[in-house]
């Protein structure tokens, strides 16, 4: 049979035609569509019995519950964290934040898996016993070497288990270098405490019907946002007949835009149009008669008529006088009006005066202690850990002693410590919180850091602070420990929320205070004593006895004061109101403000907002994904708004890129033409600008703390950077029209 | 496109499309099979293959159509 | 045919057989090695009754594969549900008890079982709208599993990765479930019962 | 638009005037709905975010300048007049389809074939196409939910208003006899949102909120004019704001165009 | 390595080193465009510029174009066949090389610009008989096959394989009955380069390309038939004249081109009287209807000039040129206004593509523009690559033009 051409073109179609009837093209076909479906570098979530778990989120003070997927093979996870409908502040709303927060804890690259210790310069994970050895060797060698007081201790949060922790390690230690980062409750109860002998105060924002904010983003920022917003909710509850909110600050911002009306006052005036309106009350006849027979009332009211009448403070303000008399009116008239006092738009803490300003206009409408106006907290009935322990003698790094009621700077003792003065730094210790980054003293705490021998770090994030840590102990995040956190700034009602972990944690992880008490025993003597707990749940159930005991308390997930504690009661010197407080002999009044110079024409401030993170504490990958093109722009580069008509004087347009400097440094970004932004003024986000954290974090956008100036604010003693003069020109780079 | 797929309910749409389409398509395979057929009657029936025995330019020239009016030579 | 001219004599007809052989050859293939290539087997944890156990149980399937009360379905039971009667210490004497219990009841290791009826990640199957709402019988779509003495080998789809027993035992649409159990199967299976539902009741 | 008794129209009324931009629903929305994150997400037009929250300003000079947000998920749009839903008319897989029982257009990943012909019918940008494959480094994928099936690339996806808590309302209600109710089924942005801004429901059923939160007289909806006659609602008391919902001529009065299915 | 036995019978062709030399200038472009492809399938249409606003890219607009400027073949052949205009005999193997290497070429690049190129079966398996782009799909794959069955004759002419029985009857068979494909040819054309139109004239949510029509086709439908019947003969005749200036010889009678001439310049006249009344219509009626003025759809950079362009230099001047006997009688200038022809309707492609997707709907979205990256410009390039190499094997190899050997005697 010869084997020719044509017979091989007869088996090649004879083949042909016969796989084609077979099923195996279809098939094929078929299984390779649906191998698209079912990629492998596609997860397949396994799915399980659904559960629900309470939580606060301490960074937000939000009450959440978290979702969790009990699943067959890979076990508990948590997939949603929502809001907790029954949680009396929060009543169902989460923030960006908390909604992101699974993500936070879960991403390995940005959380610190295991204990770490620098060993010449190169950082290496270490079991969890070598590690505290360590700090606890460190810090005993001190403490016989009589330094014990060169050790400083940074912390956030002063009212949270942790915060109570540390005093309580710092003292039986020796050390008076104990510092938390400052917040605008410290500035608060110092106000209140000069005019009614009273710190633990609240707005009962729920029921006003006319509300005056004076410079603070009260819907962006200001107490436990979601309690805020409810209010607001409640205010705006049928669009026909609303609570009027009035915003009182230069820029239009979101609380601007949503407030019924705009006072667009000059940077750093707020306080001034509080004593004006204050001042047109009393014109008026309306002053209450707790005011009225105030201590220095008349003295209080000769100021007000001379400096502040309605035409000085219209001019000082730049607000025209009728729209000044018009809200000091409504404000007269509204049956439950409050004003409103809180931290800055840049998130400082706010100057003293304004407070007090504010609060005065409150006492001079006669709202303290009623419904819908400043009322007293009763204050969480936890109990303390342990006996009072006396303070050590040695003076604070910051100064903190010399000042009213001891306030708190990381800035002042990362500047004296820098400077040796009284002592220099031995060792420091950073719990909770990331003061290389956030906060006016990122720069200064950089250097301090190289300069000290010995600096350990408790973080849950490996973040810009913990990379220069020589000792990094891995902290647990509020899914994964136990926790607590106090009532948030400006609440009508004490509350006290308690997280519990959900979640196994990461196999070295535990709370920071797990991490305190390990470094306690090692220390032993009164440190040991200090802390008599072996584990920080323990320290929490003694703290939440006195409010029913941690089990049920950590089942509700809080415990909070029925309802506002209406009535008021001054504990003065002189045992009534105090216009003009018996500490200063006399009324409050500002300092110099902050002043643009010929070569720093303009004043920078920060742009609050919910989406680019609170403190810290670094961003999600979905709060980062949320930011639009006004605040972080295409390859990364920070947005910052302008006035069209600045910017036009100065020959800058829409995406041109600039360089903003300060005396303290100079940060690079994109500008944004904004009517909105006041003339003479630029904003820039808060929060950005991290070089730790991964791909999704890592040098995206500049650090607005890069550029910040930082003075003590005269009446508080408080670091103040609210306003900072800077210069602006164009930094090169091709502008992206 | 068959009527036992998922969600298939006839309605005039899919009969004015499913038509059309697969009208042509039989329109389409039937003249490829009918080209078929008449290859093989010619193979069979012995039709002689007409090479290039004589160089004729047009290779259209032999084949008688009757109604192919081009070959009468009108080239321009 | 009439012969015509020289071409038919060099034509010889065993040419045909050619064409013949290629076809049966490659149908061969088409129909025997594709499926013998594309679907493999894995090995089960270790062999289960279901008879032994729906002899003991008290309310048949439902005793360890139940409703949750929210509706959801446990489907294959956790290591938990096993433990309300195993222990650490085998029951009976059968060699698959003691691997079992040593490695997995005293490890407290969940049992990763190869499921003949995962469905894939796109589809959303509803047992609560089968079971509790229209009634089904488990059979009718899970066959006899529940009375097999032995683990069938769990075959799946090299390409796909998905069991064979839901996308791969036969491929004409004539025999239904528990045979094949592709869309158009579960499509077929509502529209006789005049149940007109849209992509989102059973995908996810 | 005649809706029979058994038609549901599940559909949302936003109130602009309570929302802040914070993005609590949108993340609320992407961690609900497994949605991935890409390394850079600054390219806005190629960020998958279901619901994107918009800003937008009044356009008035310094000190009276106003900004305003409009949280904007899928319109879910019923379409009117002889033309279908924008999208779902267009896709050759029948990828997409409108429920009319419940009124949710729908999304299937696993039939699109990438073809981006309903990413360009869809007037409100409600629709996103996986340009990347989403990647999940160590860690990022266990808060996975296993109700919703994660994306590959080369498909589209988009809002489904959380179709799969409908599904889990649904199997609650098979196994224990009682019909859904209101709270049954509600969204992950509604029960996000601090403010309460964004509610959800039955817009036919008079029991649920939004039946009656629609017929509010500042109630709005975008692209009236293009009468795809969509399911979620806007609510604003500034006239500003109504007017940035649809397209005007310079002169054109706001009224010409009332909302609430007045076409 | 001389091919000349592969020649048509009585022609002359380069010497294989210069045909060499161009078919390496030719797979030098494949290759950019296999590797652009690679990238686009292996790391996915990230590489491309399009995004969630520019759904369709450059890749859609070169589909339409040459899928407009392939009407050459349709049109051809049915006035060939089945209008029995004999003389077009002679340019007919040309167009219908032109109609498959077009068709097959807006086929593959569909193939990768689809999201999941492995699913593209899905329209034809799940179709949704409502979808202008399903009539598309299947249209388009139906032509393909007729083209294909019209192109394999052709073929199967090359001087050796014309020696086989069995091929060379097939071939003169299949001939025979052409005008049964001429036919079939036609009515699948006549709907495809319909509903390309009709893809954007649905779109009744985007003002600017939305248009109102009859039954089920907008009135895009008919645009796109008429531009596409106006423009497809003159790219045809265009290339025909190209490759005589490349190779140097007279292909067809000036006769034909003259009368391809003709009939595209009356169908533009036919077709630009519509567009600018559909254009009025539209500007002025429909837009203000939707509250939107012209102005907001001509942002920078995608200004006024593109209706000039399009209407203006690509519709009335070649339209003018076409119907004036004077120029149908040169040659030079009657190559630039089929040119101008085809740089028309590739306009009218490109602005209900590219600035449809651009015009912002929504009063606070913003106007993008939209640029190709690299990547995409190489699976264009790739297709005319596609399109020379084959244009020239067939040239090389096949008797594609009946009447060259009469028009160039051989001195020998």
């Amino acid at each position: 049979m010869n084997w020719d051409r044509r017979a091989f073109v007869k088996f090649a179609v004879g083949a042909v035609v016969g796989l084609n009837a077979s099923p195996l093209v279809p098939k094929l076909m078929d299984d390779v569509a649906i191998w698209t479906q079912n990629w492998s570098w596609v997860p397949d979530p396994e799915t399980g019995a659904v559960a629900f778990a309470k939580s606060i989120n301490p960074a937000t003070q939000t009450g959440v519950k978290a979702r969790l997927v009990k699943a067959r093979l890979s076990g508990q996870r948590v997939i949603r964290v929502e809001g907790d409908p029954e949680h009396p502040l929060s009543q169902g709303g989460v923030l960006a934040a908390d909604a992101a927060a699974p993500q936070q804890s879960y991403y390995q690259a940005m959380r610190v898996d295991a204990p770490m210790v620098r060993k010449e310069g190169v950082r290496g994970r270490v079991a969890a016993e070598e590690a505290v050895q360590k700090v606890a060797a460190k810090l005993k060698a001190l403490a016989q070497a009589g330094k014990a007081s060169q050790v400083a201790i940074i912390a956030d949060d002063p009212f949270s288990v942790t915060g109570e922790m540390l005093m309580r390690l710092a003292a039986a230690y020796g050390t008076p270098n104990l510092v938390f980062m400052p917040s605008a409750k410290q500035t608060l109860a110092l106000a209140g405490g000069l005019m009614f002998g009273q710190g633990d105060i609240g707005f009962d924002l729920a029921n006003a019907t006319y509300t005056v904010s004076f410079g603070t983003p009260l819907l962006e920022g200001f107490g436990a946002p979601v309690a805020v917003r409810k209010a607001f909710a409640a205010w705006r509850k049928d669009p026909m007949h609303r609570a009027t909110l009035v915003q009182v600050e230069p820029r239009s911002s979101v609380t601007a835009s949503q407030a019924d009306l705009w006072l667009a006052c000059k940077p750093g005036t707020e306080g001034v149009l509080a004593y004006a309106m204050a001042n047109l009350m009393i014109q008026a006849g309306k002053v209450d008669s707790a005011a009225a027979n105030a201590a220095g009332f008349e003295q209080f009211k000769a100021l007000l008529a001379g400096e502040y009448s309605l035409e000085k403070a219209s001019q000082a303000s730049g607000v025209p006088a009728d729209k000044i008399k018009a809200v000091a009116e409504g404000f007269m008239k509204a049956p439950k009006a409050v004003a409103v006092c809180g931290p800055g738009n840049s998130g400082d803490p706010g100057r003293l005066f304004d407070f007090m300003a504010v609060l005065a206009l409150n006492a001079v409408k006669g709202n303290l202690g009623k419904p819908g106006g400043l009322v007293l907290r009763q204050g969480v009935a936890w109990k303390a850990l342990g006996g009072p322990l006396d303070l050590p003698g040695a003076p604070r790094l910051d100064g903190g002693g010399k000042r009213i009621m001891g306030s708190y700077s990381a800035y002042d003792l990362a500047a004296a410590a820098l400077k040796g003065q009284p002592y220099p730094l031995e060792a420091l210790i950073v719990v909770g919180c990331n003061p290389a980054f956030a906060g006016p003293q990122a720069k200064v705490m950089r250097q301090l850091i190289d300069n000290t021998p010995f600096v350990a770090c408790v973080s849950e994030f490996m973040d810009e602070t913990a990379e220069l840590a020589d000792v990094v102990l891995p902290k647990a995040s509020f899914l994964e420990c136990w926790g607590d956190c106090a009532t948030p700034y400006g609440a009508a009602q004490s509350f006290y929320g308690v997280h519990q972990p959900l979640v196994s944690a990461l196999p070295q992880t535990k709370s920071a205070g797990d991490w305190l008490l390990a470094v306690a025993k090692l220390l032993g003597g009164k440190a040991a004593e200090a802390l008599p707990f072996a584990e920080a749940k323990e320290a929490l159930a003694a703290r939440a006895e006195g409010l029913g005991g941690l089990e049920d308390l950590a089942a509700k997930g809080y415990w909070m004061q029925e309802k506002p504690a209406y009535g008021f009661s001054f504990k003065t010197p002189s045992g009534r109101l105090e216009l003009a407080p018996s500490a200063l002999g006399k009324p409050a009044a500002p300092a110099a403000g902050v002043a643009p110079s010929k070569e720093r024409p303009l004043l920078m401030a920060g742009i609050p907002s919910l989406r680019t993170g609170a403190g810290g504490a670094p961003m999600s990958p979905y709060q980062v994904k949320i930011l639009d093109e006004i605040t972080l722009a295409h390859k990364d580069q920070l947005v910052v708004e302008i006035n069209p008509q600045t910017a036009h004087a100065m020959h800058l347009g829409e995406g041109d890129m600039v360089e903003i400097a300060s005396a303290a440094g100079k940060i690079n970004a994109r500008l944004h033409l904004y009517h909105g932004a006041a003339p003479g003024m630029v904003f820039v986000p808060v929060g950005l600008g991290h070089t730790a954290f991964g791909m999704y974090l890592k040098n995206k956008g500049a650090n607005f703390f890069e550029a910040v100036e930082v003075a003590a604010d005269p009446g508080s003693g408080l670091p103040q950077w609210a306003l900072t003069p800077v210069s602006i020109a164009k930094a090169g780079g091709v502008s992206h029209v | 496109m068959l009527p036992f797929v998922f969600e298939w309910q006839w309605d005039i749409g899919h009969g004015v499309f499913m038509g059309l389409f697969y009208l042509a398509l039989t329109i389409v395979s039937l003249g490829v099979v009918a080209a078929l057929a008449m290859t093989f009657y010619d193979l069979y029936s012995g039709k002689e293959v007409h090479e290039e025995g004589h160089g004729h330019e047009d290779p259209w020239a032999d084949y008688s159509y009757a109604h192919d009016k081009a070959d009468r030579g009108e080239y321009a | 045919m009439a012969t015509h001219g020289k071409k038919q004599d060099n034509r010889s007809p065993a040419d045909w057989w050619l064409f013949v052989l290629g076809f049966v050859l490659f149908a061969a293939v088409g129909f025997w090695a594709t499926p013998a290539i594309l679907y493999a087997e894995k090995p089960q944890p270790f062999q289960f009754s279901h008879k032994l156990h729906m002899e003991q149980v008290g309310e048949g399937c439902q005793s360890c594969h139940a409703f949750r009360e929210d509706g959801s379905y446990t489907g294959i039971p956790s290591l938990e549900k096993c433990k309300e009667c195993h222990g650490e210490e085998p029951m009976g004497e059968t060699p698959e008890e003691k691997v079992f219990s040593k490695d997995y009841v005293a490890k407290n290791k969940p049992i990763p079982w190869q499921v003949y009826s995962k469905q894939p990640p796109c589809v959303f199957f509803s047992h609560a709208a089968h079971v509790a709402n229209a009634g089904l019988e488990c059979a009718s779509c899970h066959g006899d599993h529940g009375d097999t003495e032995k683990l069938r080998t769990y075959e799946y789809n090299r390409l796909t990765g998905y069991s064979r027993d839901i996308w791969g035992w036969s491929l004409i649409p004539l025999d239904g479930p528990p045979k094949r159990m592709k869309m158009d199967d579960c499509a077929k299976c509502h529209r006789d019962n005049g149940v007109r539902d849209a992509c989102f009741v059973c995908h996810k | 638009m005649s809706s029979s008794a058994s038609e549901m129209r599940f559909g949302m009324v936003i109130d602009v005037d309570k929302c802040t931009g914070c993005g609590a629903c949108s993340v609320a929305c992407m961690s609900e709905n497994n949605v991935g994150v890409l390394p850079d997400e600054t390219d806005k037009i190629r960020s998958i975010t279901w619901l994107r929250v918009y800003q937008i300003d009044n356009g008035q000079p310094y000190p009276n300048t106003q900004i305003a947000f409009f949280p904007r998920p899928c319109q879910h749009c019923a379409g009117s007049q002889g033309h279908h839903t924008p999208c779902v008319s267009v896709c050759p897989a029948t990828a997409t389809d409108r429920d009319p029982k419940t009124g949710i257009v729908s999304q299937i990943p696993t039939r699109c074939i990438g073809c981006r012909y309903c990413v360009a019918a869809c007037p409100y940008h409600a629709r996103y196409f996986n340009w990347y494959d989403v990647p999940w480094p160590e860690g990022m994928d266990k808060p996975l939910s296993p109700f919703v099936a994660p994306r590959m690339r080369g498909v589209v996806e988009k809002c489904t208003f959380c179709f799969h808590r409908y599904q889990r309302a649904q199997n609650k209600a098979f196994t224990s006899g009682e019909a859904m109710g209101e709270m049954d089924y509600q969204t992950a942005c509604t029960e996000a949102c601090p403010s309460g801004a964004i509610t959800f429901g039955d817009l036919n059923n008079p029991e649920h909120k939004v039946h009656e939160l629609k017929k509010s007289p500042y109630a709005f909806r975008l692209l009236e004019r293009l009468h795809t006659d969509t399911a979620v609602y806007y609510v604003s008391a500034r006239e500003w704001v109504r007017r940035q919902a649809d397209n005007y001529l310079s002169g054109e009065k706001l009224a010409k165009v009332q909302a609430g299915g007045g076409h | 390595m001389d091919d000349s036995k592969f020649w048509p019978k009585g022609t002359t062709r380069c010497k294989p080193v210069h045909f060499g030399l161009w078919m390496l200038f030719c797979l030098a472009l494949a290759g950019w465009a296999l590797v652009s492809a690679f990238l686009c399938l292996y790391k996915g249409l990230n590489q491309t510029n399009m995004n969630d606003y520019f759904a369709f890219g450059v890749w859609i607009v070169v589909d339409l174009a040459i899928i407009a400027l392939g009407a050459g073949a349709f049109f051809t052949g049915f006035m060939n066949y089945v209008l029995r205009r004999e003389e077009l005999k002679n340019i007919i193997n040309a167009a219908v090389i032109i109609g498959f290497i077009c068709y097959s070429g807006a086929i593959m690049m569909l193939g990768i610009d689809i999201g999941q190129p492995i699913r593209g079966w899905f329209g034809f398996w799940h179709a949704n008989v409502h979808s202008m782009l399903t009539e598309v799909m299947f249209c388009i794959t139906t032509y393909l096959i007729v083209l294909i069955v019209e192109f394999v004759p052709l073929i199967l002419e090359n001087r050796q394989i014309n020696k086989v029985p069995d091929l060379h009857f097939f071939a003169h068979n299949l001939h025979t009955i052409m005008i049964v494909f001429a036919a079939t040819g036609t009515f699948l054309s006549f709907f495809h380069q319909g509903s390309l139109g009709g893809m954007y004239g649905v779109l009744y949510a985007r003002p600017f390309a939305a248009r109102g029509g009859v039954l089920i086709w907008p009135w895009t439908f008919f645009l796109f038939i008429l531009s596409a019947i106006a423009a497809g003969p003159s790219f045809t005749t265009s290339i025909v004249m190209i490759t005589e200036i490349v190779t140097g010889k007279k292909l067809t009678t000036h006769k034909v081109k003259m009368l391809m001439a003709k009939v595209s310049g009356s169908l533009l006249l036919f077709y630009l009287v519509l567009k600018i009344a559909d254009t009025l219509y539209w500007a002025f009626v429909q837009t203000p209807a939707m509250g939107l003025s012209p102005s907001v759809y001509y942002q920078a950079p995608y200004g006024t000039w593109l209706l000039i362009a399009e209407l203006g230099i690509g519709g009335v001047l070649p339209c003018i040129l076409l119907l004036s006997p004077q120029v149908r009688e040169s040659y030079w200038i009657l190559l630039l206004a089929m040119l101008l022809n085809c740089f028309g309707v590739t306009m009218n492609r490109f602005v209900m593509t590219i600035q449809s997707l651009a015009v912002p709907v929504l009063p606070f979205e913003k106007f993008y523009a939209y640029l190709p990256t690299w990547q995409e410009w190489g699976i264009s390039a790739g297709v005319i690559a596609y399109g020379f190499i084959i244009f020239s094997l067939a040239y090389r190899y096949l008797p594609v033009f009946p009447q060259e050997t009469k028009l160039n005697p051989t001195t020998d």
